[in-house]
């Protein structure tokens, strides 16, 4: 940042208040638990031991404790290791479904921004209708399709959010086409392939990426929410949604099975978010 | 499948099988209920707020036929016969009645005392045009309408004598009439669109329906003119209770949560969780009773591998710990069904309890001798390079408890080598495939008051049944021309002994072919405020009845 | 007042297309929801008996014909959509009533619920970043608990508040739909989440417009510090809250349907999933078409507002 | 008269003013030891650059430099009070009422969503004056006051809906509206057309014979000449020199206040004369353009109507106009970004645009593109936000197929060509100061090697100093690369310096054109003939100094 940018020089009567220091543990701490989560995702036998299927009807409904230190479910499972074992396929349904999603998205946004003023006035009814479908009812929709299970549920949750992130990418993209750097190439004389390569893919990568980021941890609460309703992963999968509402019939006599899910949720949004956010401020401010 | 025929059972009663009643109760109840009934004389007036778990999708229980709708139908509408809970027939609407000697012709003579609460007066006329109602396929009755299809016409003889007459003998005819199911309700009421009919049927019970508030609860108001009360009851005239508010709370925890505190007076289907708090909180009392019939279960599917081979069927239930899961999920509140019949069923035999105990080492034996010797890198046995893969639809509007009670037979079969796919869908999905016998395991039950449930389940009268839609309720594929016999004897005499001999031998056979791993009883569980009184559960049907509860002002 | 020669003319076309675009989105709604459940595996007559047992052959018969499902799809799809354009969106077959008697019976308790919840979550909002540029220690403070609020998946915070408020301190009911007293754990459970989201998009413009000249200038003017923020910088930042609070609308139905589960509340979320369950064409048509409607009246009701708040947008929008 | 001995009771009073910027632990001094007064009737000018310390100075005079700000004075004090230790409620009482403050651009520094009546009225509030009836007669004293007719009509509009002139006006009635004695304009008049600029000096000509003490904050020296008594000229927070207005202008002492008045383009040579028109073919041919836009109500508004063009080789030519005048749309035209309605371009000879149907397709200008380069006002909007300055040159030199392992070489020559050192090659242009950004918007243009460059007042966002910096680097490459501007802006007195020709635009309609010589000498139309003027008013701080 440049001297000046710090000083109140301009109409800034109260200047904002930055704490970089806590911006910076935020930042730190959602890479850490992200991390985490990849490891848990990757190899969760590094965090925890023993399995996550096995049952032990004797040990179910164990508070939390020396030897579960989250306790254990309705079936006397370890929740931590649940948990661990769980990133997987909360990880997989939450990038699958943003991935499906984008996909989707982009395939409306690319035509409808960079495709002339017929297709961006469709795309922009397409999206004025889409947009009435709210997501969750999207997706219930399609589960009466698509019936319910890990796949279905990623193709229910991103194709139910595809029309929100695809409104959000198609105005970001006609930003960009209207940017002034891509009227610049073009009165420099470049070809609009070299436009398209050097500028307009760079450009809307960055969007995509941000939408991308902060969007894992809301599929997965999308996600979470159908597989809550009876819809999601089939068991005995460890998956956090599912995990989450089978306890909550329990919520009274071992509140640890529904609690710990939802904390994991819970982190897993806030780190995204801020990640996303991280990203989002770095390219505003700065170049890579 | 859902519709179930339940026969009463409360604390006091001794069935047949006198020896289960300590079995069914616990004790705890027993002493709570008792306690209550010792409580001052009853009082008239008041509301009682009632949170039950499912809403009926229609009020009318001719209409398809699902438990729920017998639950409110009991509070508005009476039968033409009643049964006490030794499973003896007593008059109710009908005086008395004939039976002609080949059985085909019922004659019923009946009250003249009875108006419905719309003011329409109860005649041999409304016998007709309800029983012409349930048979009639418009009203898309399941239920009521499948219980009689022996019935052929009636016929008016006067304004208070009726002869029905059936196609073929019946020997369960009464009993079947006693149920809720088969409740007499207005014939004005009833020649309404039968939409309409849903909304806001019309009986002669102690109570009226004022108004249905979906998804909320269910408005009654006394009948003030009721005097026509069964021979079960504790008094005759109107009902005590003012009004019943009959709410929905279908979470589990929150029903028990509002009754705690005291938002509602009653909740039934107290679920396990909550059973030792309820015991335990000296404002509630609890009553509870198993209901006859088939017990809950899954119903193996015989028309497919692995399931053909009845070394793979009593494998997969032998390596089912049920146990475990009725010792954790269900708090041990919950009694192991093993035979086929529920204990408290007529003609139940203790013979076939343990007859698919879990024993994983015969399990993996049998599994051997059938061929299932490989296993693979997962630990799943394997036979000609298929996987013993066994498919289990699971509706989404299963319990909680039942799932986790499946996700540890899950568990527990893995171990002998059974690769157990559970998977959710939603409840039309799950009916389809059930039509089409997509699936291995079944999860459902089937409550009556009758041993003739075998017949319904397992006798190959029922494998295609409702023809091209693909429904039946013989859920497991069984075909046994032996076992046919057994049960269509067994439906032509009234002799007990020799019934109880049929019925034993039907017992023998569909246990030793494995057809259902079998979990528990279906239970009438009623949690209650102490303030509350008397409510009592109707012996036909095992339902709940607020006729004589009144509640402390 | 101001002179706009052409309003009467301009409000008009806008009307129309406004009109024209609401058609489109009905139409589109009773064709996915057509669709939708023709794709979906089972047979319509299993929905329509709800799984019950013994059907005869004459039952079946009879419900075909009376739900018109032996006409080939082609006509079926015909009929739906002249139904809906007429406004006949017919009878549920899982209820055993009409689609306007449910729809008229759960919508308000829905329509209770999401008031609520936007009330509640635009008080938080305002609150939150009137209050947050008070302090410093404010500003961040109310900055996480936002970012965190918006994390919040509605159903866990439900169950959370549930436990709380009903299970361990019995102050609110647990179920139902009685009251005020019902509808404030709910409603809490869809605001907090969406309080988060909203307060951190008008936080993102209350600052902006903290730096605008006009803000100095007010202060110059005199003005105390509450005045120049609530009289002209919450002004701006309920601008992107009031485009927001449309997309909230939508969101609020499909959130309230975990949300009317966990607290046994009446509504069309819970109904909605049950007639999807049931694969309850007319039902879930007519609740998707209210949906919606109800999406549609919330943007005009948007417009309308935005062009309160900020007249600017009458000649911006030309 | 010396601000050092002035400690008379009346005025506002500043002695050793430091403002201090800490945030993060680093200090920053804004304003060094500044000492002034002001007395009523009486206007005094601080003039700087951007960075100067001038903006600070005024917000600490209101008690609004934010938190962050650490004030220190010996002594600063309104007719006699001190203010140092005011509390935001005694601040708030002066603010106002003893000071009132006006900023440059009405449009922002008025709410954009109330109507200048509410804001009036607030004003009046804020220090709980009148009653709601007598407020109402006072807001429309108050606007006839500043000059706004039919205030009765114009009370209930907003600022985006008067004209720049009216806004202005609205903007120091808001100020005026309890009568305060004192005055501080931020650059009360830095985005207006220069004919509104004009208006405004004398508006506040009258209020200082009204007999309020008015303190200008300004970076034109040109306009404050015009009106101030004193001249406070301050670089770097540290007041440089100070004096009476005529003295500081004939006789700077010092160097940077020289620096600063020769960087005044008023005060710059003008363009010798140029050669004669030259026979050779014009560059670039524009004739009869016309473009319009439809409104919502169905008619359509004309933008541009029947310009007609010729740029000949190594020329200037200027377009001038105010705001909505049409000059960026005819840029549009001329860049072939937008199809003119009538009429037809051609650059070197061959069909540029055309307003047939089939037009000259995109492909048939690509070609030529690269000799037809542009600069616009806000360089860094033109530059992919993700690149370096090393990026931007080497992907202009790809237009134009230099081998890889030459481009290092062209780009440090471009670099020097506008004067750029080396260092910049890896920064991205959001850390360069605005002079830098358009010197690499230079180079970029310079890499494809053009013959004629539109440069879409490039200018108008500089500080003087800087922009003649930019001016002289245009006119030397001219020179030596024998370039064609089109140079598009509506200040005069910039294109003074740099035009051989000279359009006039107004309404979309060419009013006036010539050679810039003659059109700024015999300006013939009326409108030209105004803006002539009030350059000539604003530009030239020597010439007319007030007496």
């Amino acid at each position: 940042m440049s001297a000046t940018n710090s000083l109140p020089l301009s109409l800034k009567a109260y200047p904002r208040l930055r704490l970089p220091a806590g911006k910076h543990i935020g930042l730190a701490l959602a890479l850490l638990y992200l991390t985490l989560l990849i490891l848990a995702a990757i190899a969760p036998h590094l965090l925890a031991h023993g399995n996550p299927y096995s049952i032990a009807p004797r040990e179910a409904f164990t508070a939390p404790g020396w030897q579960h230190p989250l306790g254990t479910d309705q079936s006397g499972r370890d929740m931590w290791t649940r948990l661990i074992f769980g990133a997987r396929s909360s990880l997989v349904i939450g990038i699958g479904s943003i991935l499906l999603a984008l996909s989707v998205a982009l395939s409306l946004a690319i035509p409808g921004a960079f495709g002339g003023a017929v297709a961006e006035q469709c795309v922009k009814w397409i999206f004025e209708i889409l947009f009435s479908f709210p997501t969750v009812v999207l997706a219930l929709l399609l589960t009466a399709i698509f019936s319910s299970g890990t796949f279905p549920l990623i193709v229910a949750v991103g194709i139910g959010a595809a029309p929100g992130y695809g409104r959000m990418l198609f105005g970001q993209f006609l930003t960009i086409r209207h940017a002034g750097f891509i009227e610049a190439a073009r009165s420099l004389g470049h070809s609009p392939a070299h436009i398209l390569r050097r500028h307009l893919v760079p450009n809307a990568f960055r969007p995509l990426l941000i939408a991308g980021a902060m969007g894992v941890g809301q599929t997965i609460i999308w996600a979470s929410s159908l597989s809550f309703l009876g819809l999601g992963a089939p068991p005995p999968a460890a998956e956090w949604g599912t995990m989450l509402a089978m306890g909550r019939d329990y919520i009274a006599e071992a509140w640890w099975i529904t609690f710990f899910p939802g904390v994991a949720i819970v982190l897993t949004m806030l780190a995204t978010t801020t990640l996303g956010r991280f990203l989002k401020n770095h390219f505003e401010t700065s170049s890579s | 499948m859902l519709a179930r025929n339940t026969a009463i059972h409360t604390c006091k009663a001794v069935f047949h099988s006198a020896l289960l009643a300590a079995l069914c109760l616990p004790l705890a109840a027993c002493h709570k209920n008792k306690h209550a009934r010792n409580a001052t004389s009853p009082i008239s007036g008041g509301t009682l707020i009632y949170a039950t778990d499912r809403e009926p999708v229609c009020l009318d229980p001719h209409v398809q036929g699902d438990m729920p709708q017998v639950f409110v139908a009991q509070q508005y509408l009476d039968s033409l016969v009643s049964m006490d809970k030794a499973g003896g027939i007593h008059p109710w609407l009908a005086t008395n009645w004939d039976i002609s000697p080949d059985g085909l012709a019922y004659t019923f003579h009946l009250r003249s005392d009875v108006t419905f609460t719309d003011g329409t007066p109860f005649t041999a006329e409304a016998v007709k045009a309800n029983l012409d109602h349930m048979a009639n396929p418009a009203t898309q009755s399941s239920t009521a309408g499948g219980y009689i299809r022996q019935y052929h016409s009636t016929e008016i003889v006067d304004a208070h004598t009726a002869i029905v007459h059936l196609s073929r003998p019946y020997a369960a005819f009464l009993e079947v009439l006693a149920q809720g199911f088969l409740g007499i309700e207005s014939p004005k009421a009833l020649a309404r669109p039968r939409d309409l009919n849903c909304q806001a049927p019309v009986g002669s019970g102690p109570f009226r329906i004022v108004r249905w508030d979906r998804q909320n609860r269910i408005l009654f108001e006394r009948n003030p003119a009721y005097h026509w009360a069964p021979s079960y009851a504790l008094h005759n005239g109107p009902a005590y209770l003012n009004r019943i508010e009959w709410r929905f709370i279908p979470e589990p925890s929150a029903r028990f949560a509002a009754l705690q505190a005291a938002e509602v007076d009653a909740i039934d289907t107290l679920p396990p969780e909550a059973q030792t708090p309820a015991q335990h909180n000296a404002d509630l009392w609890l009553l509870m009773a198993d209901r006859p019939g088939n017990p809950t279960n899954g119903t193996l599917n015989t028309r497919r591998a692995p399931f053909n081979d009845v070394r793979v069927r009593e494998a997969f239930l032998r390596s089912a710990d049920i146990e475990g899961a009725l010792g954790s999920v269900f708090f041990h509140h919950y009694r192991r069904a093993g035979g086929p019949l529920t204990p408290t069923t007529p003609f139940y035999s203790p013979d076939f309890e343990h007859a698919a105990d879990y024993n994983p080492q015969r399990a993996n034996i049998l599994l051997d001798q059938a061929g299932w010797s490989a296993k693979d890198a997962d630990g799943i046995r394997t036979k000609d390079g298929h996987r013993l893969t066994v498919h289990i639809p699971l509706r989404s509007s299963l319990s909680n408890s039942e799932r986790t009670l499946w996700e540890q037979v899950q568990a527990t079969a893995r171990e002998t080598g059974f690769d157990v796919l559970l998977e959710n869908a939603d409840d039309t999905s799950v009916n389809t495939r059930e039509g089409q016998w997509d699936y291995d395991v079944r999860i459902g039950y089937w409550n009556t008051n009758t041993a003739d449930v075998l017949r319904i389940v397992f006798s190959s009268e029922f494998l295609d049944a409702a023809g091209i839609s693909g429904h039946h309720q013989n859920e497991s594929g069984f075909s046994n021309p032996d076992f046919d016999r057994i049960v269509n004897e067994a439906l032509l005499t009234t002799d007990t002994e020799q019934r109880r001999n049929l019925y034993y031998q039907a017992q023998k056979i569909a246990s030793a072919a494995f057809l259902q791993i079998t979990t528990f009883p279906q239970t009438t569980r009623l949690a209650i405020s102490k303030r509350v009184h008397d409510i009592r559960l109707e012996p036909a049907l095992n339902v709940t009845t607020l006729y004589d509860a009144w509640v402390e002002q | 007042m101001i002179p706009f020669p052409n309003s009467g003319f301009v409000f008009l076309k806008k009307l129309m297309i406004r009109v024209g675009g609401a058609c489109l989105v009905l139409f589109a709604a009773a064709t996915l929801t057509f669709i939708t459940l023709h794709l979906a595996p089972g047979d319509p007559v299993t929905a329509i008996l709800g799984g019950s047992a013994n059907p005869t052959p004459e039952t079946i018969r009879e419900i075909r014909e009376e739900y018109g499902l032996d006409q080939p799809l082609m006509v079926q799809y015909a009929l739906h959509i002249w139904h809906v354009l007429s406004g006949h969106l017919g009878a549920s077959f899982s209820q055993h009533m009409p689609v306007t008697d449910v729809l008229w019976q759960q919508a308000p308790p829905t329509l209770k619920l999401m008031l609520s919840s936007l009330v509640l979550a635009w008080g938080f909002a305002v609150l939150s970043v009137t209050l947050s540029a008070r302090k410093p220690f404010f500003d961040s403070a109310f900055s996480s608990l936002e970012t965190f609020f918006a994390g919040l998946p509605q159903f866990w915070i439900g169950i959370i508040l549930l436990w709380l408020f009903a299970y361990q301190l019995g102050l609110l009911p647990p179920a139902g739909t009685h009251g005020f007293l019902s509808l404030i754990l709910p409603s809490l459970s869809l605001a907090i989440p969406l309080g988060g989201f909203l307060a951190q998009v008008m936080r993102e413009s209350f600052k902006t417009t903290l730096d605008q000249p006009f803000v100095l200038t007010a202060r110059a003017r005199g003005l105390s510090d509450n005045a120049v923020r609530f009289r002209h910088v919450l002004r701006h930042a309920l601008l992107p809250g009031v485009s927001l609070s449309t997309w909230a609308v939508g969101a609020l139905v499909g959130n309230a349907v975990a949300v009317e589960f966990i607290f046994s509340r009446q509504g069309l979320g819970r109904q909605l999933f049950l007639a999807v369950s049931m694969h309850d064409m007319p039902l879930v048509t007519g609740i998707i078409l209210f949906i919606s409607v109800v999406y549609i009246l919330a943007s005009f009701l948007a417009d309308i507002l935005y062009v309160i708040v900020d007249p600017r947008i009458q000649e911006a929008r030309a | 008269m010396n601000a050092f001995s002035d400690t008379s009771q009346s005025g506002l009073s500043v002695k050793n003013l430091s403002v201090t910027f800490s945030s993060g632990g680093v200090s920053h001094i804004a304003v060094h030891s500044l000492s002034f007064s002001l007395t009523p009737g009486e206007v005094v000018a601080l003039v700087g650059e951007s960075g100067s310390g001038k903006t600070v100075t005024a917000r600490a005079l209101l008690g609004l430099s934010g938190p962050h700000a650490q004030i220190t004075a010996d002594h600063l004090s309104l007719n006699g009070r001190s203010l140092l230790a005011n509390t935001e409620q005694q601040w708030r009482k002066i603010r106002g009422a003893e000071i009132g403050f006006i900023l440059q651009d009405a449009l922002v520094a008025l709410d954009p969503l109330r109507s200048i009546g509410t804001e009036i009225t607030e004003a009046l509030t804020a220090h709980k004056w009148g009653t709601k009836n007598t407020r109402e007669d006072r807001v429309l004293q108050l606007l006839t006051q500043a000059g706004i007719p039919l205030a009765k009509e114009r009370v209930h509009l907003r600022a985006d809906q008067l004209s720049g002139g009216l806004r202005q006006r609205a903007l120091i009635a808001s100020a005026l509206a309890m009568n305060p004695p004192f005055l501080i304009a931020d650059e009360p008049t830095t985005a207006l057309d220069p004919s509104v600029q004009v208006q405004i000096l004398e508006l506040l000509k009258q209020l200082r014979a009204a007999g309020h003490g008015i303190l200008i904050i300004s970076h034109d020296l040109g306009f404050v000449s015009r009106l101030a008594d004193r001249v406070i000229v301050m670089h770097h927070g540290h007041m440089i020199e100070e004096g009476r207005t005529a003295d500081l202008l004939s006789a700077p002492r010092h160097s940077y206040t020289r620096r600063l008045l020769d960087a005044e383009p008023g005060r710059r040579p003008p363009r010798p004369p140029a050669l004669a028109r030259q026979t050779a073919l014009p560059l670039l041919e524009a004739h009869n353009l016309s473009f319009s836009i439809k409104q919502q109500d169905g008619t359509r508004k004309h933008i541009v109507q029947d310009i007609s063009l010729s740029l000949f080789p190594g020329r200037t030519l200027a377009l001038i106009g105010e705001s909505g005048s049409g000059k960026t749309s005819t840029a549009r035209m001329i860049m072939g970004f937008q199809k003119p309605e009538t009429g037809f371009i051609d650059f070197l000879g061959e069909p540029w645009s055309r307003s047939e149907k089939a037009g000259v397709p995109e492909s048939a200008r690509r070609g030529r593109r690269p000799r037809l380069a542009a600069i616009y006002q806000d360089p860094l909007s033109s530059f992919d936000p993700r690149w370096t300055v090393q990026t931007i040159l080497d992907d202009a030199l790809s237009v134009i197929h230099v081998p890889k392992q030459e481009r290092m070489t062209r780009i440090r020559a471009l670099l020097d060509q506008v004067r750029l050192p080396d260092t910049l090659l890896s920064k991205n242009p959001l850390l360069l100061s605005g002079g830098q950004r358009q010197r690499v918007a230079i180079a970029r243009t310079l890499a494809v090697e053009p013959s004629v460059i539109l440069c879409d007042e490039p200018v108008s966002a500089l500080d003087v100093s800087v922009q003649a910096q930019i001016l002289d680097l245009l006119d030397d490459l001219q020179k030596r690369l024998r370039l064609s501007y089109l140079f598009i802006s509506h200040d005069l007195n910039v294109v003074r310096n740099i035009a051989d020709d000279l359009i006039v635009m107004q309404h979309g309609r060419i009013i006036e054109s010539g050679t810039a010589q003659d059109v700024l000498t015999h300006p013939r139309h009326p409108f030209t003939q105004e803006l002539v003027a009030a350059a000539h008013l604003i530009g030239d701080a020597t010439s007319s100094l007030p007496s």
